[in-house]
């Protein structure tokens, strides 16, 4: 049987692995080396690879963000690390305007290999300046890839595959997935970027979900089995570029779909994916209206109750998943 | 303004309440009260009271994400301040800011911020508002030595010098950003030198020594209310704890901490004011009985005050509601 | 009959008459004083108000959007001008994690009225970093609003009631729209934020578009006619809060909707407005696919033919209209 | 390196070929054959190629938004970047990037850039991987005074001295950010103390005058080469076009653009070479003429170049295509 780790050794797996394989690979960001990364992803690395490849910087997110950026212009490949995504704000300019663009504004003749890697979300009462998920900001940039995994096997496979990429990779992890456990090969592996994944088969109702919302979304599938509701869950795993086929024939399949994401609905990513859907050949076979559940319109607050309540939780989601299934809308 | 036995003892408590608070609020976190993060700021606090002595009630502070310390100095209602820390419906932030964000914009404290350097632009601003405004009133702008490194930190200085606002911007360098060593880029007399090159002028004092915080602090604070602008100040200081819960101490030796520990702020100023004979050892010593008497207090109101009502969750997001 | 003035005058003069009436108003960026600004929009205030009151900025977009910030904090008004949309970028942080959030994070207990202005879109040759759309990224935030006008009399009175909002305002400006004319009272008066206005009465088919692309929507519309198709154009005005009512409405009344804007489509406004009708009670009415004709996947290239092939044009928006009208998809 | 009559007649070459490309891309917009907006660096041309005349061929630039002759003086073929001036599907970037954002990678110029102090952190970037590289090259870093207000600088300047890159941060103070005076907020002479603050050198030159430009820029770039660490530098000039078309010049009087005209960096460099018989007049006068045929021929090139196919909007945006 394969072995077991967790999403957060497997981030750390794909990081050594990649780094051993090719010495253009390295890692910056903050407190990255000794400390091992705010939540100890990078933890160990520093020991193995040294200072001139684990390199710790000062708070200076537009200032590393570009370092990866100007260090992949000239033929390194950078993995930048943003401790929370909320600061995500402060390398956006960088990110946006000069990875993204660059390739594009120089006739083709750049290439900007570099991953982006940041853990977003909330439920851990860190308030709202360390809870945020606005993973749509950069699915809305042409020039960036957006990767947003769910278990320890896609985390691995497909940061190898972003590490390997020519372009600019935006790598958005998710805090409360860190220590989930799941298994995966020891070995190096890839997962294109691209293909989504179907987490779980069904045929009354297709859910498409993102990051920890997958694992919400299969924890009400299986309540909702037992009610004799057979959900199908998708995970698109990547953002930009989206893999619309898999979707769009889910959806051609169950009639129904729901789309479920932690980021805030109005503006969020959960819109593009009914866009997708609605002007697709699916638009035909729906039984119902394309409904979202996602978090709610405020910022993620402190206290632990509120916190809990500003995002869908399963509860949510069962009971949104039964109520467009027997068309009690 | 001259050290009388009042201001002593008055000093003294806010010290021992700081410090108080802290040990508190560790320990409601490992009792697993509180979810979520925190930062202890025992070690500085003769950093928060030395320089919000030096201010008026009706003027302001802006804090940082290790702020417990300033909004005591400030005046918080200790209760209120807890229940925030607690989560707590009745709360200065009715629960939704936490050990992170607890403000009081009505008494002057205009918030801490969980974006390292995110309070220096706003300083700038309120700056440029209280000029406006002209009622001789001055902000305190804290920051940490982490927060010197960021773009905020550079545009605010620039145009803080520029509308030479009546702020006055006090680094509370305590040596390390999360595990980051300040040393590495600078100390915090290369960051008061930069003081000149934005226009104020720029110094760094003893953190740990109360008395002469507030004695440079004083000087910055009449300059700005008298309209002569801004300044930069540089309390070198030290936290005894890890950055946060996370923190495992890896990147410090205990040596070092030992002897930070060993120029306690709040030892120093208890000798100090006994030598002067502005108080008496009995004294000091009831005056740290009450303000643990008093941090405990808070802790029972914080436990037996009600959560937030789920209903409420969108309120306060828009104005009006 | 009224006086005729262009957008760029109607943007002045909502500021003038604001300043002139409350003196906690003011106005701060870079060049905006004796330069007039960038597209002259605040040219001649710096004579009438003084450099109190007209802040010329050096290049510090992430200050003086905090700075903006920090005195709404305490009681002023201010209104900060960001040179180029593309730079709002350096900006998000002060206005995403600050701006937007403060009033919730302090429960309530504080007020940020302000209003950030700034230019979008492409049209001018100016390229990758001078002609990008965004929107979404702010509609995407809870304690923002964003508003996106069209016409003259729309920026009068959005922008007077954004300046007298009690909250954060993201007020986005079009260049190729500061010189069109048309008519605008000279006294003040206010439009409501969150209200939109059907800028063309139609009954086969609703075009929901935005800025620019209203215009564009209402030549196309003229064109259409003659071939006897009868457009309606919602002009949503304000993108956050959303007047959910009117676009659904008029969906209802069509049974097909085109909806329209210069930024990307993928991850853009376009995504949000999809899925709000989708989820409506509009879609038991619709005779079919809710379609996006949006900006290319593309950042905007220098060379003028390639601009104006990157976002859409009055000839695209006929052909597809067309299409949709006569179900030929 | 020793003046001798070959690089004499080169730089100067290369100087006049700056001022005709500018003064042919505005003859270009003036009659409507571009579109868009320009930055002239006319004024500007001694820090260009004084700065530049110090790298081997394999060494790196970074431009900024008024980079013309900082192309030019890397080496550009002026066909081209004319070409690409005029948005021509055979310019250096297809037609895509236009007069901001001529770049040749292959050939050292890592670009112009649209946003003010963007280039700097990629700066930091390019000098960690020459260091990983081992390969003894440098970049050269331009901005503007602007620039250095921006966050990035800050922050660039803090990593870049962190890390002791390979980097000759190079700014182009030419008095004013558009309509901003850079006195306001500093001079040259202040921008360059922050050198030392930030753990490199700094020094500020006479941008107008090529040697002294050539002399200090070399020193730094031989210590970088060396693996000594960036430094920073100031060239002090003026541009004496408006900012960009849509500037009135409103700012500035004419004494002072006079003031400057009569500093023309070209008739320095022509008058101290023909002292120091390194060139006669004739010869000069050649140069200057072969120069403006160059841009004539090179304008002639860029009419008759084919514009992109409409077809290949979508190339590039993504790697492989
Ligand atoms: C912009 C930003 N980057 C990173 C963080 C994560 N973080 C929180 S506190 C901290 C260290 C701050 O150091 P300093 O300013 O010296 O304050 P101290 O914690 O030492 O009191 C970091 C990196 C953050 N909150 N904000
Ligand atoms: C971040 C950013 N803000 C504003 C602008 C608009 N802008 C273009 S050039 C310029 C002035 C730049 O001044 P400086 O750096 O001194 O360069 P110079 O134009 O004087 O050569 C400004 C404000 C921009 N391009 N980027
Ligand atoms: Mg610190
Ligand atoms: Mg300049």
């Amino acid at each position: 049987m394969v072995r077991e780790i967790t999403y957060l050794e497997a981030v750390r797996e794909a990081m050594t692995q990649e780094m051993e394989r090719d010495e253009r690979v390295f890692l910056i960001g903050e407190d990255v080396g000794e400390y091992g990364g705010a939540f100890q992803v990078s933890y160990g690395m520093l020991e193995q690879f040294g200072p001139d490849r684990i390199l710790d910087t000062p708070i200076t997110e537009l200032g590393l963000t570009g370092a990866a950026t100007g260090a992949a212009l000239i033929g390194m490949r950078p993995i930048a690390e943003i401790m929370f995504m909320d600061f995500m704000t402060l390398a956006s300019e960088q990110l946006v305007n000069q990875a993204a663009k660059l390739r594009f504004m120089f006739g083709g003749n750049a290439t900007v290999p570099m991953v982006l890697r940041t853990p977003a979300g909330s439920g851990t009462g860190a308030a709202e300046h360390h809870s945020q998920s606005f993973e749509n900001w950069f699915v809305h940039v042409p020039g960036l890839k957006v990767v947003m995994p769910t278990t320890p096997y896609d985390v691995k496979g497909l940061l190898i595959e972003s590490i390997r990429d020519d372009n600019p990779v935006v790598f958005i992890e998710h805090k409360l997935l860190y220590k989930t456990k799941g298994e995966v090969p020891e070995e190096p592996y890839t997962i294109p970027l691209g293909k989504a994944d179907i987490k779980r088969e069904g045929s009354d109702l297709t859910i498409v979900a993102t990051s920890v919302m997958v694992k919400k979304s299969l924890e009400a599938a299986d309540q909702l089995a037992q009610e004799g509701i057979e959900v199908e869950v998708v995970d698109p795993r990547t953002l930009r570029p989206l893999d619309t086929e898999t979707i769009v024939q889910s959806v051609k399949k169950t009639g129904k779909v729901l789309i479920v994401h932690e980021a805030v609905k109005t503006g969020g990513f959960g819109g593009e994916l009914a866009a997708v859907i609605a002007e697709s050949e699916a638009f035909g076979y729906l039984e119902a209206p394309i409904l979202r559940l996602a978090g709610c319109e405020v910022p993620i607050p402190y206290n632990r109750e509120l916190e809990y309540h500003s995002v869908p939780q399963v509860e949510n989601i069962i009971e949104k998943a039964r109520a467009i299934v027997q068309l009690k809308l | 303004m001259p050290l009388t036995k009042e201001l002593a003892a008055e000093y003294l408590l806010q010290m021992y309440q700081i410090r108080a608070f802290e040990e508190q609020a560790e320990k409601s976190y490992m009792t697993g009260k509180i979810h979520g993060t925190m930062h202890l700021s025992i070690g500085q606090e003769a950093s928060a009271v030395g320089s919000i002595s030096t201010l008026e009630p009706t003027d302001y502070i802006i804090g940082h994400h290790r702020g417990h310390g300033l909004c005591i100095s400030k005046g918080a209602d200790l209760n209120l301040m807890m229940a925030e820390f607690y989560g707590k419906a009745n709360g200065y932030c009715r629960g939704r800011g936490g050990s992170m964000h607890i403000a009081d914009v009505s008494g002057g404290n205009l918030g801490a911020n969980g974006v390292v350097g995110g309070g220096l632009p706003l300083a700038v601003g309120v700056g440029i508002g209280l000029k406006a405004q002209k009622e001789n009133r001055v902000l305190l702008a804290f920051f940490g030595d982490g927060a010197a490194s960021t773009g905020a930190f550079h545009e605010s200085m620039i145009l803080a010098g520029l509308f030479q606002v009546p702020v006055v911007f006090i680094c509370e360098n305590n040596q390390y950003a999360m595990s980051f060593p300040a040393h590495k880029w600078m100390d915090s007399e290369n960051l008061a030198a930069r003081g000149e090159l934005y226009g104020m002028p720029g110094v760094s004092t003893d953190g740990n020594d109360l008395l002469s915080v507030q004695k440079v602090v004083q000087q910055a604070v009449d300059r700005a209310r008298a309209g002569k602008g801004p300044a930069l100040i540089v309390n070198d200081t030290y936290r005894w704890r890890g950055h946060s819960k996370s923190d495992r101490n890896r990147y410090r030796t205990q040596e070092e901490i030992d002897a930070w520990k060993a120029r306690d702020p709040i030892l120093k100023f208890r000798e100090v004011i006994q030598q002067k004979k502005l108080i008496t050892e009995e004294e000091a010593d009831q005056i740290k009985e009450q303000s643990y008497a008093d941090i405990e207090a808070a802790r029972q109101f914080a436990e037996a005050s009600p959560e937030p009502a789920v209903e409420t969750l969108e309120e306060g997001v828009y104005a009006p509601w």
